[in-house]
């Protein structure tokens, strides 16, 4: 668009929760129904439905070990979900308050090979992988303790 | 609207063999009692399995794993897993992680039974 | 439930966002979602879902008059929706931070034929008579200035 | 997935009367629209109107509003308004309202016909 000011809206939500993985529908169905209104494609707002999913799973399953359990009443899991479009873009930030992800998890893009080598009752380790193979840009920042935040970006085409 | 459900009935002439219908959808949440339904069905001596995929609405890593893993399961047993008519945004999401070229796919109960080798009477 | 705890989650969304009325549609199905993944029948969810649409479009289109509009890049507006489930009850606060409503309208609760004799291109003020009908319990806190919260409760059956 | 759209067809032998078929929801956005278009086709001479309800999602107070004072404008003008086939989500919400007691509604195309008065060839 260049120097054309952009006179459609720019719109920002932050949605803070405490939930267990019963409301991961909601959750991505909210993202994903946002992005629908801004004009994605079907396939796009499929895409992002999936991507914010596993990033919220992953919160609810992982930032918050047994040691955290006793802080949240009722297995409830703290999260917030950040979204905002602009020039195009949706760009989806998934946080937690939890125990935060080690160095490998960060730079883990895990091949698919490796997975579909691995020999287990349910397969694990395809949610990072597909929310690079999904998304334009994925960042994750996290220290040990501090929580984890995703971010997520999304191109409308 | 329960956010998961199955119905499920023999295949072909065999016992071994059979259908889960699958219904709403299969996240992290759900994947417990899809797996529940599924190991209760290899237990009971089913060998090969055909997911009718056309009622299931989303489906997550979870349910992609869990996948995987019956798959694994039934070829050890001697059997194996067919995938049935997926809707466009299922099949999608299959395609663009690879998942198509790994899983047998098939869009008519007739072509499901084939890959199975299972003769109807 | 007397003395026994309630030991199923009681979630907690609290969603601030700055939108125009294209994103009605994403808030309304959000908290009607979350209904029903609490259990609400078909019925009741569709009830949620137009009373909150109805509380969210009040804010977009009543709480920012033209005085306000400059703070707003285009067209924005700023609300926050709370949604809480316990006990069998959701409770859902729509705020905005807009010019407040008048007595008049906190006390309205119009009669449907006033509604039917008033003769326009478009009938309105079926909103608070809406959430009235449709929530069990309805109350709105607002005084001129400070912004208007309607809190809507509906009990599960 | 447009969020509202319509399909539009004359009725019966009457140059004066249309069938507006609903796509989508009406609400405090999308309402804008619909009053478009019905207007367009009330300048065009349209009298009586049928509004295939069918394909139509949701309905906020925006909408019902204008198709009461849709209803009016034709009245006034000799002619009418009826609805035709709400789902049944649509229909609960007129009728915890009260508005099917208010609105014409009919069930099939014959009796939205009839209850216009316009004979089918
Ligand atoms: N929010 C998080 N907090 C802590 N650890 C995380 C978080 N997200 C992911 N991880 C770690 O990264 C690993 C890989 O995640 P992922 O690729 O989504 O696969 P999966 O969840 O199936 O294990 C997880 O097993 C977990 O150890
Ligand atoms: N959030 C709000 N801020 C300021 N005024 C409001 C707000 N919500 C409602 N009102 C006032 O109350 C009136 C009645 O609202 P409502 O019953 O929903 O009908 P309608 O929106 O169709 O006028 C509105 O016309 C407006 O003057």
């Amino acid at each position: 668009m260049g120097n054309v000011p952009d006179n459609r809206p720019s719109p920002h939500f932050e949605l803070k929760c405490r939930v267990d993985s019963t409301m991961l529908r909601p959750l991505r169905e909210f993202v994903s129904n946002v992005a629908r209104t801004l004009g994605f494609s079907e396939k796009q707002v499929g895409e992002i439905e999936i991507c914010v999913d596993e990033a919220c799973a992953n919160a609810i399953e992982h930032a918050y070990p047994k040691t955290f359990e006793r802080e949240f009443a009722n297995g409830g899991r703290d999260l917030c979900i950040e979204v905002q479009y602009k020039n195009d873009e949706l760009v989806v930030r998934v946080r937690d308050y939890g125990c935060g992800a080690s160095e490998e998890m960060k730079s883990r893009l895990r091949d698919l090979n490796d997975y579909l080598a691995s020999d287990q009752e349910r397969y694990r380790g395809l949610g990072l992988y597909l929310m690079h193979k999904f998304m334009d840009r994925v960042t994750v920042q996290s220290s040990p303790g501090q929580g984890t935040t995703v971010e997520m970006t999304k191109v409308r085409k | 609207m329960k956010a998961f459900s199955f119905v499920s009935r023999e295949l072909g002439d065999q016992k071994d063999a059979a259908m889960f219908d699958l219904r709403g959808y299969i996240d992290a949440h759900t994947v417990i009692e899809f797996e529940r339904a599924v190991n209760a069905s290899i237990d009971g001596g089913v060998k090969s399995l055909v997911l009718d995929l056309s009622g299931l609405s989303y489906i997550s890593s979870a349910g992609i794993g869990a996948m995987m893993g019956l798959a694994r399961k039934l070829s050890q047993r001697g059997g194996d897993l067919v995938l049935l008519s997926p809707t466009q945004k299922v099949f999608a999401i299959l395609e663009g992680l690879g998942f198509t070229k790994i899983f047998k796919i098939a869009s008519s109960e007739t072509e499901a039974l084939e890959k199975l080798n299972i003769k109807v009477s």
